[in-house]
């Protein structure tokens, strides 16, 4: 197999920055040891793992924001108290989820829950809920 | 009695009322009277993560101007403001640290809420079961009036009470608060590999497979050590963790149902309070067969 | 343009303003707690006969056609009443029907909403109800009305009780039988409004809290703080919109259409104000609720109504052959508020006088009883205005009286003001003026229209589909209403119209033919009283355009 | 009789300014204000809404009860070299000099269909109905807005905790203008958020009246009909009789304060 040398655009470059601008992380840092891809609890549900989205967002790949993973996220910061490096991947998920949702562009439309649950859900679960999911 | 602002948070007043309650109840025998704030608003959660996003501070910075008021007007005895629920205490407290580091945001928020007294910060968030560790175990010790002995319990702490570290209450890696206070109040407790992990959150509400999952893990494992019920401190876990054990049972036909206690709802047998302050028919699985078999 | 300059205000009041309210302050020890005598019958004739609207000659002429020809009628009714339709009978095309419905509720005040879901109740399916509105849904009087609705549902009341309070304070010309209806589902009507959830003031206790009103010997006001009908019109709007019936914003009704050989009311036209066009509107019933007629300025008085408030309703079912009764007395409220100019002719509750305040001159001097009947006091001030020349001039040209508010507080202590009148506190502070501190100024006002068109205890009027509830109704009130009784007017008559239109849709179940046929007799009969005139009519809105623009305004697109 | 016919006359013209339009010749004090961009001179003294109709427009929307109480007139203006955007009524609010404005005749909003009589009393139905109150971040946008001075951000919190009482009584004196819904960053419609909240707490929050309960009952019985067939069988002198004994009772039945 050959290998395959991937370029990052302006597009791509444009793109990483925003993402340390909205996060307050220097993605670059990340040095892909995994070690929050084996402690998140949602990696298994996950399209792609936490450190993959690292990996992507260095290259520039837009495309991780079509991805399921970072929306599967739930913040709860088990990858932060451990990343080797100090980085602080909740906040590179939330930036990304971020991106999204400014262009009015939400991932959960209420309408979808059913009556049933609207009334069991506790009052917390959906602020937090509009709060991660809705622009 | 030590007067100190206190902040429910909107599931308190609606499905978390026996933590409520309970809590308020517990606080009274140690000692303290939970002052509501007035006029309190969503404390905003959950904590947002971009540097830019200045507007979800708003909800937290302005309870913090009532309790500022309601020193100014010398209601209180604690500039700190007290919270029960854990997504309530992750939130009021990493805006109250971000308010602290970054003075231009506070300046910003200030100008923004032109109809409010300026807040000047150095409100800290305080959760019950710091002035509990603040107190001393002893005096939790000395107040118990009933033997919790043969209740075997797994503390749960989830994610907002540990992490991030900025906001930890205890150790974000090997907390022992809850273990401490189970202790001190006689409870059998049992360590559990995954206290600490997510219970889903608020996934709950798009996702709810992917709670059940982790319910089911979490509860497993706690019942594997030997746990017969589960302690919180968080409506939202209470939630994922209890009242889904009916989708849970609906994907693993021979899962038996575990109850999950307030942490104060176990203070306040301990200490023999008046039992409407419990109002187990708020909890899911109901927990009074199990007392009922272990005499309590 | 350069001699118009900046305004100044002090404590929201003109320096000229200011002036007079020294005088009203260096007065006001003497005055506390002295009122001057009441008046003698005699002295009560004369000033009535001298300054009351309704008593001076020349306000007033009789109808010169139709039904009621010869019945008095103040000149404003008189005029639209003895107009030509707004309509052109050929240019409308009646085959086009855009509307056809079994009911067609015309107004969406209390009256209109109340009939409405009656009707719906009593077996009209909602998507057979069209309830048009010259304005929004609920822009109305009703939502203006402060006071309360009564009811006789104290232990120590009866409905018999609550009768003959109306009927002595209607001067005993009320229609017996009507008034009986009124009374008689008066406590039904409460209940429901209750059962709807309609917030009424309760005491802690959560029993209901009754006050007196005037000409009622017992307590029997129910109110929700000063915004009884506001409370009452959002929530039977809220039902009606739960109930999903179709409502027309914006579309007042500027003809009634007619069955050609048996005159039964068998619709309307609708003109849609925003663009201009016509609707025609096929209806087997039809309920008039348009409400009253305070926008024609009576006497050139300011009034307490609502800008649609035109008389409209009157007029059509004039036209369409229906019998009209007691026009001729107006309700004038004694204090309307006559300052600062953005709220003339608002209501300043009699409650402020019987807690102590003093109507004052220019110069400070009380004049008169402050608790004369109603028309006397309203002919008092007219009189300390324009016959002894002592009133208050404001900068916009009116005269007005003082209404020393600050002896409230000097009589009952500090803070009664503030506790007792929260609502109108809050409305002066608005416009800069402390009513704590300062008087307020006010002037007689015109509120509300006694009479209307005839009505009988099943909300019939005397022509065949065609049922009135509410303020454009006559007959319940006599030649005197009562506080509290028309919002309770609106709320029962609502209802009896929407269950008596019900059952009559039962037994009509076919649409009547469409025609302007009313139109044709109606010009005959002006033709033969020989009224000529380009007045045209019903009116739909006032016209308050300044002059300047007025004179320059051109109809390029006609 | 000449002269004392003129008191109408008198009348009728001092109080022209609000029966028929302000003449310029009487007006001492004037305002420059901008009505969607342009300019127009209006005496000083007058509501927005008088001003615009000075200035020749006809209302044919945004304008209803003229007194406060209906919420059509809706209105938005900022101040000449002010930052802040303010709401107002056009009908309780004296023009400015320097006010840029406009009137927002008609805001879209969602309302919910429910059953008042079938609703369970629930905290929960709040969010069932309106699940966008959970979008709230609590910046007060909507209570800076509301030209009625209520504190709207306070009960849609209320209503996110289930306190039906609380929504009830912040919101009561709402005039449904929609001003709040208008500015809300959270596209929450507040003022049918609050209407569910009182006619809920409005039916539910109270025991049944039964005094009231009394009186239905007896009418439906035809307890009254006597005494009604005795008052309507009355000549004109005996219901005056009548009414004067009523009255003489008065006194007795309305001591006991004003409440």
């Amino acid at each position: 197999m050959s290998k395959k040398i991937i370029e990052i655009t302006d597009e791509g470059n444009a793109f990483l920055e925003k993402v340390n601008e909205l996060s307050g992380q220097v993605v670059t840092l990340c040095d892909q040891c995994g070690t929050c891809s084996g402690c998140c609890p949602m990696a298994e549900e996950m399209d792609i793992t936490p450190s993959q989205i690292n990996r992507m967002v260095q290259l520039g790949q837009v495309e991780v924001l079509d991805l399921e993973a970072i929306w599967l996220c739930a913040s709860c910061f088990t990858c932060t108290v451990r990343c080797p490096r100090g980085l602080d991947p909740s906040k590179i998920c939330e930036s990304l989820r971020q991106m999204t949702l400014r262009k009015a562009i939400d991932y959960m439309d209420i309408r979808d829950i059913s009556e049933k649950e609207m009334r069991r859900l506790p009052q917390i679960a959906i602020v937090s809920a509009f709060r991660k999911f809705t622009g | 009695m030590k007067k100190i602002p206190y902040y429910p948070g909107c599931t308190l007043k609606t499905t978390g009322k026996n933590f409520e309650d309970s809590a308020i109840a517990t606080a009274k025998v140690l000692g303290l009277k939970l002052l509501e704030i007035d006029r309190w608003n969503c404390c905003g959660t959950v904590t947002s993560l971009t540097q830019d996003d200045l507007i979800h501070h708003i909800a937290s910075v302005r309870n913090f101007i009532r309790v500022q008021e309601m020193n100014e007007r010398g209601e209180v005895d604690d500039y700190r403001l007290l919270t029960l629920c854990s997504m309530c205490y992750n939130t009021l407290k990493s805006v109250s640290n971000v308010m602290q580091e970054r003075p231009d945001d506070l300046d910003k928020i200030n100008n923004f809420m032109d109809r409010e007294e300026d807040y000047k910060g150095g409100v800290t968030v305080v959760h019950l079961l710091e002035l509990i560790r603040e107190m001393g175990f002893d005096e939790i010790k000395s107040k118990v009036k009933k033997s919790l002995g043969k209740l075997k319990v797994s503390p749960y702490y989830g994610c907002t009470l540990l992490r991030p570290k900025e906001v930890a209450l205890d150790d974000p890696e090997v907390p022992t608060i809850m273990e401490d206070l189970l202790n001190a109040i006689g409870v059998d407790v049992i360590d559990s590999p995954k206290k600490s992990m997510c219970c889903g959150s608020y996934q709950t509400v798009r996702n709810p497979k992917t709670v059940v999952r982790l319910g089911y893990e979490i509860i497993e494992s706690a019942r594997k050590r030997g746990a017969e019920a589960l302690v919180t401190s968080c409506p939202l876990c209470a939630f994922n963790l209890d009242d889904r054990q009916k989708e849970i049972k609906l994907e693993h036909p021979d899962f038996e149902r575990m109850p999950v206690f307030y942490f104060t709802q176990l203070t306040a047998l301990a200490f023999g309070l008046k039992k409407d302050v419990n109002n187990f028919d708020l909890n899911f699985t109901d927990p009074r067969p199990l007392l009922k078999k272990k005499k309590i | 343009m350069s001699t118009k300059t900046e305004y100044k205000l002090i404590g929201g009041y003109p320096q000229d303003m200011r002036n007079s309210i020294k005088k009203v302050e260096a007065t006001r020890k003497k005055r506390a707690g002295k009122v001057l005598e009441g008046m003698s019958l005699k002295e009560r004739e004369e000033v009535l006969n001298q300054c009351h609207p309704d008593f001076r000659p020349g306000g007033k002429r009789k109808i010169g056609l139709g039904l009621n020809k010869g019945n008095i009628a103040p000149n404003e009714v008189a005029d639209l009443i003895e107009a030509h339709p707004l309509v052109d009978p050929k240019k409308i095309n009646l085959k086009k029907i855009d509307h056809d419905v079994d009911l067609l509720i015309i107004g969406g005040g209390l009256a209109g909403t109340a009939a409405a879901l009656l009707a719906n109740d009593g077996g009209v399916k909602t998507d057979k109800i069209l309830l048009v509105n010259k304005l929004r849904h609920g822009d109305s009087n009703s939502i203006m009305a402060q006071g309360g609705t009564q009811v006789a549902d104290a232990p120590e009341d009866s409905p018999p009780i609550h009768y003959l309070d109306a009927f002595g304070g209607g001067h005993f010309t009320n229609k017996p039988e009507v008034l009986k209806a009124l009374i008689e589902e008066a406590p039904h009507s409460l209940k429901w409004l209750v059962d709807l959830g309609v917030l009424f003031d309760r005491t802690e206790d959560g029993d209901f809290v009754r006050l007196a009103g005037g000409g009622t010997s017992r307590k029997r006001m129910h109110a929700c703080k000063d915004y009884t009908g506001m409370e009452e019109v959002r929530v039977l709007r809220d039902e009606f919109r739960n109930r999903e019936i179709p409502t027309l914003e914006y579309c007042p009704v500027i003809e009634l259409l007619t069955d050609p050989t048996t005159k039964k009311v068998t619709g309307a036209v609708i003109w849609e104000m925003e663009t201009g066009d016509y609707k025609v509107i096929r209806a087997k019933a039809t309920i008039m609720a348009t409400g009253g007629f305070g926008r024609l300025h009576v006497r050139g008085f300011p009034t307490t109504n609502h800008y649609g408030a035109t008389n409209d309703g009157v007029v059509l079912a004039y036209r369409a052959g229906a019998k009209l009764r007691d026009l001729d007395t107006v309700q004038y409220h004694p204090t309307g508020a006559a300052y600062p100019q953005q709220i003339i002719g608002l209501l300043l509750t009699e409650k402020l006088r019987s807690m102590g305040a003093q109507p004052v001159n220019v110069d400070g001097e009380a004049f008169v009883y402050p608790l004369e009947p109603r028309d006397v006091e309203a002919s008092a001030l007219i009189k300390e205005c324009y016959v002894k020349n002592k009133g208050v001039p404001t900068p916009t040209g009116m005269q007005g009286v003082w209404l020393d508010t600050p002896l409230i507080d000097v009589i009952n202590g500090k803070g009664t003001i503030k506790d007792s009148f929260p609502g109108m506190v809050r409305m002066f502070e608005r416009f800069g003026v402390d009513m704590v501190k300062d008087p307020v100024l006010v002037f007689p006002t015109l509120h509300y229209q006694n009479g209307g068109i005839e009505t009988d205890p099943l909300a019939n009027s005397s022509i065949d589909g065609l049922f009135v509830a509410g303020e454009v109704s006559g007959g319940v009130h006599g030649k005197n209403r009562l506080m509290g009784n028309s919002t309770l007017d609106c709320i029962v008559f609502g209802r009896i119209s929407g269950r008596t239109a019900a059952k009559y849709l039962k037994k009509n179940k076919t649409a009547g033919k469409l025609s302007f046929k009313h139109l044709e007799r109606y010009e005959k009969l002006l033709k033969d009283a020989k009224i000529k005139t380009n007045r045209k009519a019903p009116m739909v809105l006032p016209d308050y355009r300044g002059k300047e623009a007025l004179e320059r305004m051109l109809d390029i697109f006609n | 009789m000449a002269k004392e016919k003129n008191i109408m006359e008198k009348i009728a013209h001092a109080n022209q300014s609000v029966t028929k339009g302000i003449d310029p010749k009487d007006v001492k004090h004037w305002a420059k204000i901008y009505i969607m961009g342009k300019v127009y001179e209006v005496p000083a003294d007058l509501t927005i809404m008088q001003a615009m109709e000075y200035a020749g427009y006809r209302f044919i929307h945004s304008c209803g009860c003229r007194a406060g109480f209906c919420g059509a007139c809706s209105t938005i203006y900022r101040m000449k070299g002010e930052y802040k955007l303010q709401t107002a009524m056009a009908c309780q609010t004296r023009v400015e000099c320097g006010m840029y404005l406009v009137q927002l005749p008609f805001s879209p909003a969602e309302k919910p269909i429910y059953s008042v009589t079938k609703e369970p009393y629930e905290g929960n139905s709040f969010l069932k109905y309106f699940p966008e109150i959970a979008r709230c971040v609590s910046c007060n946008t909507c209570t800076k807005a509301c030209p009625q001075d209520l504190e709207v951000m306070d009960y849609v919190q209320a209503a996110l905790r289930g306190d039906f009482q609380r929504v009830a009584e912040l919101s009561f004196d709402c005039i449904q203008c929609g001003m709040c819904a208008l500015r809300c960053p959270a596209e929450i419609v507040q003022y049918n958020v609050s209407q569910f909240g009182r006619v809920m707490y409005g039916r539910n929050g109270f025991p049944e009246n039964k005094a009231l309960k009394k009186v239905v009952k007896a009418t439906e019985k035809g307890e009254y009909k006597k005494d009604f067939k005795n008052l309507l069988g009355l000549n004109m002198k005996q219901s005056k009789e009548a009414y004067k004994k009523q009255q003489a009772t008065k006194a007795k039945f309305l001591k006991g304060g004003k409440k």
